[in-house]
């Protein structure tokens, strides 16, 4: 088993490489001759009018949340799929096994129905 | 002695490194290919020709492309954050082709065989939204910073419906292992009968399939939810500042993120590689086969779809493909639980 | 391969990270978002350990802790960056130096 | 394998399933209320929590019962703090309510984070296994620091959240490594099996003491000792008082409940060694506690260091239990109740004197300030009279229900011979005394500086005053609350 | 045996104390008539207990018990012996008086005023009632509370600071008796009943560490010389009526807790410190003696003038004889009484010129003759004058003292010098002579409210000083007993 991660890690070595390399071999390869207009920011052909790095909606923000909630979710949901044959299989936790769950998600379900009537999925 | 003892111990290394190789090699000429394929077909649906130039049938024209990137200069703005610039297009292209280390092309042919192969998919495919977010940050010009935001909102909104409607995949599977969900869909009512497509997992989970393939297509960025690299809107999105090789690693790990969901969905819905009937054997060419066809499907969608605006995109992640999900758990548990339980 | 790796190499390597991350809270006077990451690293060394612990202990509950420690310190980070932003609106600063309102 | 599980039997965590559900309920209604029907937020939150409670009292028979795969327990002490935490955070959505809508906070967030953290807390109370502890420990901290930041344009407040959010996810990390450590040594994360795994000597001694130290930490962080106190005043005073009310009261119970559950009911063979640390935290907090009260201006504040100096009190009892290592059971069980009762009355206390607080608050007033007391006898006699009842009950005076906890705390700990403590401890009381009269002072002696009307909703004055009349009757009779905080005691831990 | 009679003498003051406050500041009337029903029914309910009083049973009588707080095996444990039960009369009867003292002085928050007296009243019945160690420590602390208010509201300029210096010297002491009140609890096996301490055998170590403990807290209330301070700033500043309390009784309180403590639980250590003791004693007596000689104002004087006269008291604990312990508490009762009749004379005076000052007065006997007569009574009694109750107590003690030891009882009886020294001088130049000023010329003399308090103590004096054998014969057979206890070695 742990081979195989072995090989995952190797593989991860090469892509690291595989994905820097061509940026090494442009940047010796191409030509290099930088000047200010170049180097500048675009923006239409103004003169960036502000820093760059400014406020943006808080909506981005919201979702950002709602990802790493309904993501942990479904972290929590895997485990539980994954076996839920077996759950099915086994006649002492059948419908415990069912219905737990389906609490979980109605618990999801609550927060995801104050979600959207709070108007946190809203993009007008 | 010694060099015995050596070449013991780099032996599996190097049996590892022939593997990558020969994972990598076809996969980055898929890529090459696949670009010009895109501009084939689409030149075919808009009554173009496309590429023909550079060699027959033009192709030799991705390695032109290659060569004349190769050769141009790489920008750098003078207000970007250096390392993180590099790091942006590295990390999206190294991720991109990472994650094949699990992926299975047929019976045993996988580099890495681990029984948490979906959990690896999607952690590794999440790693991708960060060289987006760094590129759009290290740039430090507006559209490249608006476009990353956007496009990370995006993909994280269907990073939760894909990993939503694995759930059901894997409730019927019961196994994070890739070949193990093949395999779980070979068996059947309908692959008794020689009929072994309708009992893959697209036709019971079919809502899901649906979820699963448009978020596929959200998430890679892809027509018609390429809002981000909307030139209307926003010129190239995140990539506006990049030249060169580091505006091809953009580009390139795109085109491998649409390979790797092709042949994703295949495993996940489409039975990987068996055999749609019975009289034929499973082969890896049918993984190729479904795979090329959802590719082509991808571009079909370019070709015909205009792009959504970038409410739209959000409605239909969180508001129709989420309570989907939520209904559809609950009815393959039931339907499991119930008698007419098809997968015992 | 991995025979030379033993628990305490895991609990030395955690017990960095911890310190690192407790260093990092009290020394850092700059920005709130390393506090945060700070925060973040100590929960790491702290999976760390219980997967180690659980490794060699061969018992199961010590990853099912990182399970939910995980979660929550998901939830945790977003109630702390809900709480940055909203610092920063009335702030309009993350510099750990310019909490002085409340004379501590 | 799955055929070995146990299907929990439900029960036991009935009240928190119940609070749960009405949380969930209130969440929806929350979508539906107007603003025109805005009492009924507060409403069902009293309903919930009185459901809770009622819940907790009527299975409390006293027979310990483990659920959920050994992870939580229902004995005589959950329901009893849970009953008491239920009626704590009645008191304080009752308090709350005039302040928050004359402030505009009274939104349905509010009353739904209030549920999550007394859910929170119940977890934490009926924790028998690490995991619950910590899950309830973050349930409730979470929903404080969110709580504490509830006033979104408030500076103060957003920073006050902010420090508390930092050193709060500080201290959860000093407890999760401790107990990471625990668990590496014992090889389990159930309480009741780490006793056993320690009893039995089959624990690395030097992880479990190293692990030791870090959970202690952890707890003094929660319960505002010192060295770890940094937080509380900066958040009393930055958080609305609506939420300084909060904080101050009823998470207490359930960090008691955590130092028990920690302590006492898993690390219990190593008392010897956490019995110093605890020494040192308490001596440290009253001295710190009651020397910094007496610089402040703001009340919160002062209540704040005060309340610091309280749980060093606590903290005294809590380590009395054992003596020179040797258990002895009447010893313990006096120790550990008196505790209890410290915390009760500590409770009851806090509660009614940031009442008070939010009684003389008003649209566009905080009177957080100690000078908006002046004279306060002029204005109102009775709440006055309440207001001293508080004051000197936290000073410990007599015929308060302060006194006898501070009593019974030092009964404890001379019992276990620390005598020098003891004196220590009571001449910092005397130096405690002087800001509590200070208060009193500035009621009676001085002139009020502010002549408007006291304007409170009648349920408010009234359970102030029961909160008030409380405080002195269970002064009278002190058996009252202390028989049961023995008897909780006795039923759950031999 | 089982009346209830301490009980009402504890509740009816407090309980009734409640029906003042809510009469509400406004209706002044209506409070101050209530407050005088309740305080001579206050007095009234102790009358029997010095009717039924057995003088020849040795122990406590009138005994109430009651389970309070079981864990702690704290119990309502109430009796009294003849030590004692002279104190909860003469506190119900200063009560009354005190209410008739402040019945038009006190326009401002009157009924807080009433209930805050009738409230310490309670308290302080209780104090002496207490045979639980626990009870009469709560009572004895509470009590801090209406004192503390009283001063600080309805005192003089300097109100706050006397205030919190009473309050928190007073608490410093009774802490550290808790702490050894409550090693006392765990020594006796879990029981606060002071019989059972009696009866306890304590090593020489502890005993003393336990006086030392007892002293912090009986010393500052008596008050002794070194921590004495507190009393003059907390006498000047109180209003008359808690300067009548303070003096009367408050302070008899100290010396009652080293009757009830300190001598019977640590008898050995007692006589070990005994010196000791004896020395602050003197010190008190002749040291603050001279401090009073050059006091110009006339509350400052008599509060000085008290902290002597307690050292006397104390000096009569300490020499262990049957005639010094008796004159002691014969001393205590009788500066009960001549000491709220100074304040209340003081306190005329202030009412009328507000001012304290001797040298603002001058020729009083021209404007107010009745009352001059009084005071020169009362200050006649101050300095001991026979046939005044000052005298009876001062003589015993005085001649206890010299059984002991000759030259301690030769410095005692020096106050009787100084003590007229500076009462009469006082005297002299506050009534003697011309009218000093013109508000001297138009004071009027005492109403009758006024001259019916003070008539009533003016007997009480002249009573117990032409026949004080009522008094002792009810304390002997308690004295005695105490005495035989404290001579047994208990290590």
């Amino acid at each position: 088993m742990l081979e195989s991660y072995f090989s995952i890690l190797v593989f991860m070595v090469v892509g690291t490489v595989v994905g820097c390399l061509p940026i090494i071999l442009g940047w010796f390869v191409a030509p290099h001759r930088p000047d200010a207009e170049k180097n500048s920011a675009y923006e239409c052909g103004f003169e960036p009018f502000e820093d760059a790095r400014q406020k943006f909606d808080v909506r981005y923000y919201l979702i950002a949340i709602l990802f790493i909630l309904f993501d942990l979710e479904i972290a929590f949901l895997f485990p539980w799929a994954t076996i839920f044959k077996e759950i099915v299989n086994t006649p002492e936790v059948k419908f415990f096994g069912f219905i737990e769950m389906l609490v979980f998600l109605a618990i999801l379900l609550v927060g995801y129905i104050y979600a959207w009537a709070k108007g946190a999925l809203d993009w007008e | 002695m010694g060099i015995q003892s050596l070449l013991n111990a780099i032996w599996p290394v190097v049996w590892i490194l022939i593997k990558i190789v020969g994972i990598l090699l076809p996969v980055l000429l898929g890529v090459a290919y696949m670009t010009y394929a895109e501009r084939k077909v689409l030149g075919a649906m808009q009554v173009r020709i496309g590429p023909n130039r550079v060699g027959p049938l033009g192709l030799f024209q991705p390695f032109a492309d290659a060569l004349k990137l190769v050769f141009k200069e790489i920008i750098v703005p003078s207000k970007a954050s250096k390392g993180l610039y590099f790091l942006g297009p590295a990390m999206a292209f190294a991720t991109s082709l990472v994650v094949w280390a699990v992926v299975p092309f047929s019976e045993g042919y996988v580099l890495a065989d681990i029984n948490a192969g979906v959990l690896y998919l999607l952690s590794i495919s999440s790693v991708g939204v960060y060289g987006i977010i760094i590129a759009g940050w290290a740039s430090n010009s507006k559209y490249p910073f608006f476009a990353a935001i956007r496009s990370s909102a995006q993909m994280v909104s269907y990073e939760v419906c894909m990993g939503f409607s694995l759930i059901s995949v894997l409730m019927i599977s019961s196994s994070l292992n890739l070949t193990d969900i093949v395999h779980g869909q070979s068996k059947g009512m309908f692959a008794d009968m020689g009929m072994g497509f309708l009992s893959w997992n697209w036709l019971p989970l079919l809502p899901m399939f649906f979820v699963y393939m448009i978020s596929c297509v959200a998430e890679t960025n892809r027509a018609p939810f390429d809002v981000v690299e909307g030139e209307s809107e926003i010129i190239a999105g995140h990539m506006v500042e990049y030249s060169g090789m580091a505006f091809a690693l953009f580009f390139l790990s795109e085109y491998a993120n649409m390979i790797l969901v092709s042949i994703m969905i295949s495993i996940f819905f489409l039975g990987g590689w068996l055999s749609p009937v019975g009289f034929l054997p499973d082969s890896f060419v049918w993984l190729l086969a479904k795979a090329c066809s959802l590719l082509f499907m991808l571009l079909w969608l370019r070709a015909t779809f205009p792009r959504y605006r970038y409410d739209q995109i959000m409605r239909l992640g969180w508001k129709v493909f989420v309570p989907l999900c939520f209904i559809w758990i609950p009815v393959v548990g039931i339907w499991m639980m119930s008698p007419i339980n098809i997968w015992k | 391969m991995f025979g030379s790796l033993s628990l305490s190499h895991y609990l030395i390597l955690a017990a960095i990270l911890f310190a690192i991350g407790v260093v990092g809270i009290f020394l850092n006077r700059k920005n709130l978002i390393v506090l945060l990451m700070a925060i973040e690293l100590m929960l790491v060394a702290v999976n760390l350990n219980f997967i180690a612990f659980s490794h060699y202990l061969n018992d199961l509950s010590g990853q099912l802790f990182v399970f939910f420690i995980l979660t929550v310190a998901a939830a945790e980070s977003s109630i702390g960056l809900a709480i940055l932003v909203v610092l920063f609106r009335n702030l309009s600063s993350i510099d750990v130096d310019d909490l002085d309102s409340l004379k501590g | 394998m799955l055929n070995q599980f146990v299907t929990p039997d439900l029960l036991p965590a009935a009240p928190e399933i119940f609070l749960l559900a009405m949380a969930g309920l209130i969440l929806l209604a929350d979508l539906v209320v107007g603003r025109a029907q805005r009492w009924i937020m507060p409403a069902l939150t009293v309903i919930a929590l009185a459901g809770s409670a009622l819940i907790s009292y009527t299975t409390m028979d006293g027979r310990p019962a483990l659920t959920f795969s050994n992870m939580f327990v229902d004995d005589f002490l959950a329901d009893f703090l849970k009953l008491a935490v239920d009626i704590a955070v009645i008191a304080v959505v009752i308090y709350s309510r005039a302040y928050l809508v004359a402030r505009n906070l009274d939104k349905g967030e509010y009353y739904l984070l209030l549920l999550f953290a007394t859910l929170g807390m119940m977890v934490m109370i009926s924790a028998a296994h690490f995991l619950t502890v910590y899950l309830g420990l973050e349930l409730l901290s979470l929903s404080l620091y969110a709580l504490v930041a509830i006033n979104r344009d408030s500076v103060r407040a957003t920073e006050a959240a902010m420090k508390y959010f930092v050193l709060g996810a500080l201290a959860s990390g000093l407890l999760l490594y401790g107990m990471s450590m625990v668990y590496g040594a014992t090889g389990t994360l159930q309480i009741g099996a780490v006793a056993q795994a320690i009893f039995h000597g089959d624990a690395n001694g030097t992880i479990l003491v190293f692990g030791l130290v870090f959970i202690v930490a952890g707890i003094a962080f929660k319960l505002g000792a010192v060295p770890f106190h940094m937080w509380v005043p900066d958040v009393y005073d930055g958080a609305p008082t609506a939420i300084t009310l909060f904080i101050a009261s009823a998470p207490k119970l359930a960090a008691f409940a955590m130092a028990m559950r920690l302590l006492v009911f898993g690390l219990f063979e190593l008392a010897s060694q956490w019995q110093i640390m605890l020494l040192l935290l308490a001596v440290l907090s009253i001295a710190v506690g009651n020397l910094a009260a007496i610089a402040q201006t703001s009340i919160k504040r002062m209540l704040a260091y005060s309340g610091i100096s309280h749980m060093g009190f606590m903290l005294l009892a809590l380590m009395s239990g054992v003596v020179s290592g040797q258990p002895d059971p009447f010893g313990t069980l006096n120790a550990y109740s008196s505790a209890l009762y410290y915390v009760v009355a500590y409770v009851l206390m806090a509660l009614g004197s940031f009442g008070m607080v939010l009684l003389l608050s008003r649209a566009g007033h905080e009177a957080d300030k100690l000078d908006d007391f002046k004279g306060l006898n002029k204005r109102n006699p009775w709440f006055a009279g309440v207001m001293l009842v508080f004051m000197f009950s936290m000073a410990g005076i007599p015929f308060f229900i302060g006194f006898f906890a501070k009593f019974s705390v030092l009964l404890a700990a001379v019992r276990a011979g620390y005598v020098a403590v003891v004196v220590f401890a009571v001449m910092f009381s005397l130096v405690g005394a002087y800001y509590y009269l200070r208060v009193v002072k500035l009621m009676y002696f001085d002139a009020p500086v502010d002549s408007a009307p006291i304007n409170a909703p009648v349920d408010m004055r009234v359970l102030l005053s029961m909160n008030g009349l409380a405080v002195a009757l269970l002064g009278l009779f002190p058996q009252l609350v202390m028989a049961w905080c023995q008897l909780v005691l006795q039923r759950s831990l031999f | 045996m089982n009346s209830h009679l301490l009980s009402l003498a504890i509740w009816v003051p407090i309980i009734g104390a409640l029906f003042v406050f809510a009469v509400g500041p406004e209706r002044r009337c209506a409070a101050r008539w209530l407050t005088l029903v309740v305080a001579l029914a206050g007095f009234a309910v102790t009358l029997p207990l010095l009717a039924d009083f057995d003088t020849s049973f040795v122990g406590f009588q009138f005994i109430e018990q009651a389970p309070w707080i079981p864990r702690f095996n704290a119990q309502y444990l109430l009796g009294v012996d003849g030590i004692s039960v002279l104190f909860i009369i003469l506190n119900s009867l200063i009560t009354i008086l005190v209410v008739l003292a402040g019945w038009e002085v006190i326009q401002e928050k009157t009924s807080q005023y009433m209930g805050a007296f009738l409230v310490m009243s309670g308290l302080m019945n209780g104090i002496f009632a207490s045979l639980d160690a626990m009870l009469f420590y709560v009572f004895f602390e509470a009590s801090l509370i209406p004192m503390y208010i009283i001063i600080g509201v309805w005192g003089g300029p300097n109100r706050v600071y006397a205030a919190f210096k009473f309050f928190l010297y007073t608490l410093l002491g009774s802490l550290l008796m808790l702490v050894s009140l409550i090693w006392l609890f765990l020594e006796a096996g879990g029981s606060f009943s002071l019989v059972d301490w009696y009866n306890l055998k304590i090593g020489m170590q502890p005993q003393i560490l336990l006086f030392l403990a007892f002293l912090a807290a009986f010393a500052v209330k008596v008050p002794m010389w070194p921590v004495h301070t507190w009393l003059p700033d907390a006498h000047v500043e109180a209003p008359t009526g808690g300067s009548v309390v303070l003096a009367a009784i408050m302070l008899k309180l100290g010396a009652y807790g080293f009757l009830r403590f300190s001598l019977p639980i640590a008898p050995d250590a007692s006589h070990v410190l005994a010196p000791l003791m004896i020395g602050l004693s003197l010190v008190a007596v002749v040291y603050i003696n001279f401090v009073a000689l050059v006091q110009a104002d006339m509350k400052k004087l008599i509060a000085y003038s008290s902290i002597a006269h307690m050292g006397f008291v104390t000096l009569g604990f300490f020499i262990f004889n049957q005639i010094g312990l008796e004159g002691a508490l014969v001393q205590m009762i009788s500066h009960g009484f001549v000491s709220a009749a100074m304040f209340l004379c003081i306190g005329v005076m202030y009412d009328r010129m507000h001012s304290r000052m001797i040298a603002d007065y001058g020729g009083l006997v021209n404007t107010m003759p009745k009352f001059a007569a009084l005071f020169l009574f009362f200050a006649m009694a101050n300095c001991g004058l026979p046939a005044t109750s000052g005298f009876v107590g001062e003589f015993m003690v005085a001649l206890g003292a010299i059984k002991f030891n000759f030259w301690v009882g030769f410095t005692a009886v020096t106050t009787l010098i100084f003590g007229a020294a500076y009462t009469l001088w006082m005297y002299k130049r506050v009534a003697f002579g011309a009218v000093a000023n013109a508000h001297v010329g138009k004071l009027t003399d005492i109403n009758s409210r006024e001259f019916l308090v003070l008539a009533v103590l003016a007997l009480c004096v002249l009573g117990m000083g032409l026949y004080p054998f009522p008094f002792t014969d009810i304390m002997h057979a308690s004295v005695d007993n105490l005495l035989k206890h404290v001579a047994v070695s208990k290590l």
